[in-house]
């Protein structure tokens, strides 16, 4: 803990203004009594602790991370240098368009290459990640159905393999969400679907691939459907990295998307943020895009507003959302060119059919064994967990100690002990097979000695952790004395 | 193929192994109605050297001018070592930190963040960030509906002088959910809220009253009795402040008898550079009793196996991952990496560092205000105390005043005449610590050379910008 | 106190364990009649973001103009992932890796490092770096008179048209160890070793021949044919190489018959900015058989008690710190971090990109002259094949046409005319892989206007810079 | 090893450019027959495995790393970014004056600052270390006396405990060195001395304080002494950190001086290196100082070279040495400041007096008990290596057990089973209390469990290393095919 190295009067010097504090002007009642209490330590002490900090975290950059529908892949270092520029950096959001010329282009040629690859006819990106995308996508849904005097519609479907965030959105934008389950095959279960829909639907929210790892074959079947019932498609764009260059979301039906360039554009996670989940529509619902969005006239760019969009569904952040990560995606897109993204779908989907079909020879259970993986794929471990007590989580934690990270667990909940494993393009094909080896050494010491593998991690800088404790006796912040 | 590190020998092997013959087979489940051709219209990859000239050009191409635009991002020192620890590879390529074990870096620091979040605004909890401090205010409201047991309505009091895109974006995402957003609006005197106005809601029923500190025009709010008459009539308050200006100003957690239910707002002063608007964060603290309707990642402090002190993400059942349709909010990714700068910028600062850059950021604004009224017609609009922002009126065309400041590279400031047409041409200024008498100097004698030639051509001629 | 982390409370305590009253006691040592006062004449300290300011306006004025100079420091992509990487604080803040355990990271590194550099220059062996290519080639000298067995004198053959730098840093470095050089000129033809010259001294004694691979003019030298003269006349070949071209041309230990002994250069093409000229590094390679000569760290792989493969520092008994007066060299510090950017560099690039590099500078290059050449008057003065680098003879005076393009932003070259006056009005010009076919026709044009102006007004007018 | 991850045709495609290569012009027989054997690895593979190396080293930034004679405090992270914007980074070293002013400038107010903190008359930046510094002082002194037609003199005096690049800089100016004895209590042997000089004696090399860690209080004796033989003090800067603000080489009667930049300025050791070692002198050997300096006169900066300084020992390296040190040097003094200055000293001198105190206190011999110590100190472990058999190398590699850099070991020779323990001003109190905690423990360790220190490491990446078998069966190199 950094307090542990606080001592009243110590203070990194030479960060500060030399001036003591005098608040001239404003009334002694409005100020603070005291400090505030935050760590008083040397610069050399925060970098210390900071540094080793960070060395205890396992990361892209030091680890394969098959962590599914995440895809933690290289996220290349240009981009994090070009966009730290000092005429990036210090730019302020409000700056005349005069003085904003090179950052708006930047945003425009984004806003085009991700039209073009999306199949979409317009986009605006300004969500601040993929939730935030989802909430603008169904935000403009209902703006659409408003507009057309449809207020009856009070319902979104979701796959009952949706990621959380599908439902909570639909929440947000004030519709009750309503599970669609997948049938046995991995794609949704039409019956059930036509059986759902109806004049209170206002949309569907789908991944294709969906969260399951699979291409919804009938996605053709599914748009019409859902477009008779009046209803719009959602497409969430997170396992866009499956499909870039093969196939276009706007190609398959669907209204509004949204995607995540912290994934598919390969801008960092950050230990949980900032992404960026840009949304794009087709013709009837450009109207209520987001705003701001960037327009071109042939010689200057200018930021589109609330005079320009009438219609918009409005703003989501205080000026024009994660720009720092656009422009990291920006970098990206320009690095990878039209050729890179079509072998970014390829590349992942090479990795991940080729490492299902190891580790299935190595006796492991794919969910849904008859079908390709697309850029990842699901492992169900209930044969294990019931033979041997060794569960999901088990091997999950045992990798760490074979310095892998773990694919996600137990999502989506309705395959039994499973494992999403998305490989990603970047990975090379030694490391892949190094994780098939890994797999098996943990089969074998589950046999041999599960009670060390439900133990594990052995060699993290913690061992597992009490969560149940962490949530009853809750303690969320250092005090000053405690 | 960049960063593509298959070989021919191992896409051959790779392919034998799964038993196809070459890639595009792999895509066979897809319609093949659906598949689309080359995208031809996007260009070409680039080599990394070329798209660094490119970028190297459009970071040249917006010049470095003197700013002096406030108005909710704010141009202060970071110490170096900030960002060169947060871009550290283990900070910046980890993913959230489902696997604990794995991740402790992440979450100490998330943990260490939450305390400093609540010993800067005083409140008992933080969350471990949401997007930005707009759409963290919207977060606030709708947690101040969940939250506010007393009320039954879906009613907030949102005062006018509250940032105006705050305004906005709290619009954009609460108003699908039923709530009324009910605008308050600000003494024409000394620009804070209208206590009188306020008077008239007394004995409604609202679910939450927000305070801002310091508000929109940069002056400060008589916070106490604010909270304390939210409190009467039964609402809960939501401060929205600016995380520097706790440094010195009194925290949320301490305004008025009870201090403040919420307390969110934008993390950017803390550590990010003012870059476009973005990335930045929000942060979001509140007391203890609403713990369980706050949105967002929260981490806690917990033992291992063994009894070793160990971080998780705590309470999750609030989450959408778990909680689906009935979590508290949607949101998933947050800002981790902003938070990670503004975790170490704090303890590199400390207490008495912020409490400086706070203290030299209000006397430069002093200095900037006296620099410029010195000149005939500028003038101060309110009468208010302020933190490091303020409201000048001017003898000209404020837009065409900026617009001619700009072109000698000099940002004077907010143009305040489509938010707040009420207030003539008025301007708001910022001068932070980085602002010096040099600055203040060049702003002051461009201005008056603005001045001097927009009152001798008055009008006819339109400048060629 | 920037930097110092002692509270008043840690003082008081340190000094009453010591057992002096204050600090300044501890110095009780120091005659007081030697003890300074206060360093009036330096300025007082500044916070770092004062600093800040400062160096950003420094480096803003030197401006960055178009520049086409070469001569020894080589303008070149360098990956992003190099100095992210380099300077991570495990790298940037280790010391030279004495505790082998603890330093693990740097020895592989290294060990890495001198694996790449004997791949580059087709060498036995390369130590771990020394200070620039200058010196190297100076510490290379002093080896092969240590090395040579069959030498008895402690004469050097260098030719002139190696950098006129480097001989006269050998100069400095080896003239009080009784060194003799001796320099053999360039034929006024071709730009490259006047063998004429050279067979004159044929039979003589001399300790070695150094053979620049280019030399100073770009020029590539019949590397064969010196290689097997000088170990022909028992003397030991040094090449010094620029070691982007060695990734093309044929490496120096593979040159002649037998392969030249030893090889060193400049070591900056390969992942250091041109930045002023340092830190840069110089490598240095050999035979086998002369390793125990070498000067400068080394690293050997080795086990440890578990048979595990780890790196330590090996041959010390070569170096000063073990042999103190009968060292190979005094060197210590060496210049590990550019060397950490190196491997990296080199790894990033493998040798495919490596030849890419420097066959798009051979033909930018190329493409410059022919552009340069299609103006009246500028000529190319050699007719030998080159590597990146040209030498042009300008019709007008050299020194001040690139003092009027300078003041146009772009470098023109390096000026040949204080070096080389036999030469004329003579310039080399480089042009690597960054310099695309508009910065060639920003050149060309504004050597056209240039040229124009001077052959206008001939020298009359003293033009105003 | 990075070439394991080699494999033949992979490569990081972003990072070259993207024509084939042709090489026009150039005969085929010059041309290499064989692209070099670099490693082949994608961008990731490269940036995965080097970060992981660098979590292999201990560092200032994530251990205590009290290196005696190395200086080892923290390194400003402002010097490192300052240093690298864009502008600095581009400056050709050939740049024309015009386009050289800002960086001329920082230069030439670090000639001022070094010259004032020294007291010397005049300074050189360029040398690259302070070897360099050594070789271009003694060549000084070697000029001085030639110019003056002095030509006999052919030994340098250094003491025994002298650094060994002092000897062996002596040599490279073709001088003799002849060692002085150390007295008992740390100061030279005067006696010695005087009967060491004479007509031959071109001049002494000293550091002070010594590397013994004492201030040779005798100095002024001994310069008087040097100076009436006809020779010439030559100080070792190494240790200037003890000494800043609080008396000065000029004032001691030193006529020639360097300084390790990356010691007392704090610029980055760098796993080894770059430093840099400017040379200061008096009025005397003004006229011979290395070249490249800085000259102001009062409009421009413009380099000073042959032309003005046709005495001059000439060039040492290719430009102007390590510039981007000296840039990182500078930012250093101005952060620092005359007040800093002063204080680097006072705080580095009184975490070593408390230290060593301390570990006396806990029953650790001093070299030199009854002397104040400097900003390092000595211990002898001659008592332990002799009773309990664990010796000095020993207990330096348990520290590193308990993630302390081991101090400096065996050096100086004279003092038997040495440590030499430097602990900086930039290390908090509970950070040496813990390191007299650690100590006290190993010894403990050493008495109990005996075998267990010898054998130590026990926690790094790797075990003691066999260090003959790296000298007898040389392996420097991986090579294609082994
Ligand atoms: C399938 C899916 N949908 C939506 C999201 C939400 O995106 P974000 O985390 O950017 O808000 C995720 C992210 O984990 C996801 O995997
Ligand atoms: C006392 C002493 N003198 C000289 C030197 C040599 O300096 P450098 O390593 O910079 O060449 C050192 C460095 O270790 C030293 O400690």
């Amino acid at each position: 803990m950094i307090y542990e190295h606080s001592r009243v009067g110590r203070r990194a010097m030479a960060q500060a203004p030399s001036e003591k504090v005098e608040m001239a002007g404003i009334p002694d009642a409005m100020l603070r009594a005291s400090q505030p209490p935050l760590p008083e330590v040397s610069e050399m002490q925060a970098v210390r602790h900071f540094t080793r900090l960070s060395q205890k975290n396992f990361s892209i950059d030091t680890q394969f991370y098959p962590l599914g529908s995440c895809t933690m892949k290289y996220n290349p270092r240009a981009c994090n240098t070009l966009a730290s520029l000092p005429g990036m950096l210090s730019r302020h959001p409000l700056a005349p368009d005069t003085h904003s010329q090179g950052f708006m282009a930047c945003l425009y040629e984004l806003q085009d290459i991700l039209k073009i690859v999306t199949g979409m006819h317009a986009v605006s990106l300004t969500p601040a990640a993929g939730a935030q995308g989802e909430f603008a996508g169904v935000a403009m849904i209902r703006a659409y159905h408003d507009a057309r005097g449809d207020k009856e519609r009070s319902e979104i479907l979701v796959p009952d393999a949706a990621h959380g965030t599908n439902p909570a959105s639909a929440v947000m934008c004030g519709y009750k969400a309503r599970e669609i389950p997948t049938g046995s095959d991995g794609d949704i279960d039409i019956e059930a679907l036509k059986s759902a829909l109806g004049p209170q639907t206002a949309g569907i929210m789908l991944t294709n691939p969906s969260t399951v790892g699979v291409f919804e074959r009938r996605i053709k079947e599914i748009a019409e459907l859902v477009h008779a019932a009046g209803g719009l498609l959602y497409y969430d764009g997170a396992n866009l990295n499956a499909i870039l260059g093969k196939v276009r979301p706007g190609d398959m039906g669907f209204d509004v998307i949204h995607m995540n360039l912290h994934k598919t554009f390969s801008t960092p996670h950050g230990g949980g943020g900032p992404g960026a989940g840009p949304v794009g529509v087709s013709k009837r619902l450009e109207p209520y895009l987001p705003i701001p969005m960037v327009d071109f006239d042939g010689n200057d760019y200018r930021w589109l507003t609330e005079q320009d969009r009438p219609d918009s569904i409005g703003r989501l952040s205080a000026f024009a959302g994660n720009a720092g990560v656009l422009i990291r995606a920006y970098i990206y897109a320009r690095l990878l060119g039209r050729e890179g993204m079509h072998r970014v779908s390829e590349y992942s989907t090479l990795n991940a059919n080729y490492l299902l079909k190891r580790l299935m020879e190595a006796g492991f259970d794919a969910a849904y064994p008859e079908r390709r993986a697309s850029h990842e794929f699901i492992l169900t471990l209930k044969k294990q967990a019931k033979e041997l007590g060794v569960n999901t989580m088990d091997f999950a934690k045992r990798l760490l100690d074979y310095g892998v990270h773990a694919p996600t667990t137990y999502f989506p909940l309705l395959v039994p002990e499973c494992l999403l494993v998305e490989p990603t393009e970047t990975e090379a094909k030694e490391d892949l097979d190094r994780f098939v080896e890994i797999m098996q050494t943990i089969k074998q010491e589950a046999e041999s000695q599960p009670e060390m593998v439900k133990q594990a991690p052995h060699t993290m800088p913690v061992r597992r952790l009490d969560d149940v404790r962490a949530a009853r006796e809750l303690d969320l912040a250092w005090k000053p004395g405690a | 193929m960049p960063f593509i590190p298959h070989t021919e020998n191992d896409i051959k092997e790779m392919l034998a192994t799964i038993g196809v013959d070459h890639i595009d087979a792999l895509f066979d489940e897809i319609p093949s109605e659906l598949r689309c051709g080359e995208l031809d219209a996007i260009p070409p990859g680039m080599p990394e050297m070329e798209v660094s000239r490119l970028m190297q050009m459009r970071a040249r191409a917006d010049g470095q001018p003197l700013c002096f635009i406030g108005a909710g991002a704010y141009d202060h020192h970071i110490p170096a070592a900030v960002w060169e620890l947060t871009t550290r590879g283990e900070f910046y390529t980890a993913y959230t930190p489902y696997q604990a074990e794995a991740s402790q870096g992440t979450l100490q620091l998330l943990y260490e963040y939450q305390s400093m979040m609540t010993a800067l605004t005083g409140m008992d909890v933080s969350n471990a960030s949401l997007y930005d401090g707009a759409s963290a205010l919207a977060e606030a409201v709708l947690m101040a509906v969940r939250g506010n047991r007393k009320s039954k309505s879906k009613r907030i009091l949102l005062p006018r002088n509250l940032h105006p895109t705050y305004r906005r974006v709290v619009h954009t995402i609460v108003r699908n959910q039923q709530i009324e957003l009910v605008e308050v609006g600000y003494d024409r005197v000394t620009g804070s809220i209208d206590h009188a106005e306020l008077e008239r809601y007394s004995g409604e029923d609202f679910a939450a009253l927000v305070i801002p500190q310091p508000n929109f025009f940069g002056i400060l709010e008589a916070v106490d009795e604010l909270t304390n008459w939210a409190h009467d009539n039964g609402m809960l308050a939501i401060a929205v402040v600016n995380p520097m200006a706790m440094a010195i100003l009194r925290p949320a957690g301490e305004w008025g008898d009870l201090g403040a239910d919420i307390c969110c707002g934008e993390g950017q002063p803390l550590g990010a550079p003012v870059s476009s608007g973005g990335p930045y964060f929000g942060f979001l603290c509140s007391t203890d009793k609403l713990v369980r309707q706050m949105p967002g990642r929260i981490i806690g402090k917990t033992v291992d196996l063994d009894g070793k002190i160990g971080y998780a993400l705590t309470l999750q059942a609030r989450e959408q991952h778990i909680r689906r349709s009935k979590a508290t909010s949607n949101i998933c990714t947050n800002q981790g990496l902003m938070v990670t700068a503004a975790t170490i910028h704090m303890t590199l600062m400390g207490g008495e560092g912020l409490q400086r850059v706070a203290a030299a950021s209000h006397a430069n604004t002093g200095k900037l205000t006296q620099a410029l009224t010195s000149l005939p017609g500028v003038e101060t609009v309110f009468k208010g105390a302020v933190f490091h922002e303020q409201v000048l009126r001017l003898p000209i065309e404020v837009t065409k005043a900026l617009r001619a400041l700009a072109a000698h590279n000099v940002l004077g400031g907010f143009d305040l005449s489509d938010d707040y047409p009420e207030l003539g041409d008025a301007v708001l200024v910022c001068a932070t610590e980085l602002r010096n008498e040099d600055d203040i100097e060049n702003y002051r004698g461009k201005l008056e050379r603005v001045i001097q030639s927009q009152v001798q051509t008055p009008c006819q001629l339109k400048p060629d910008w």
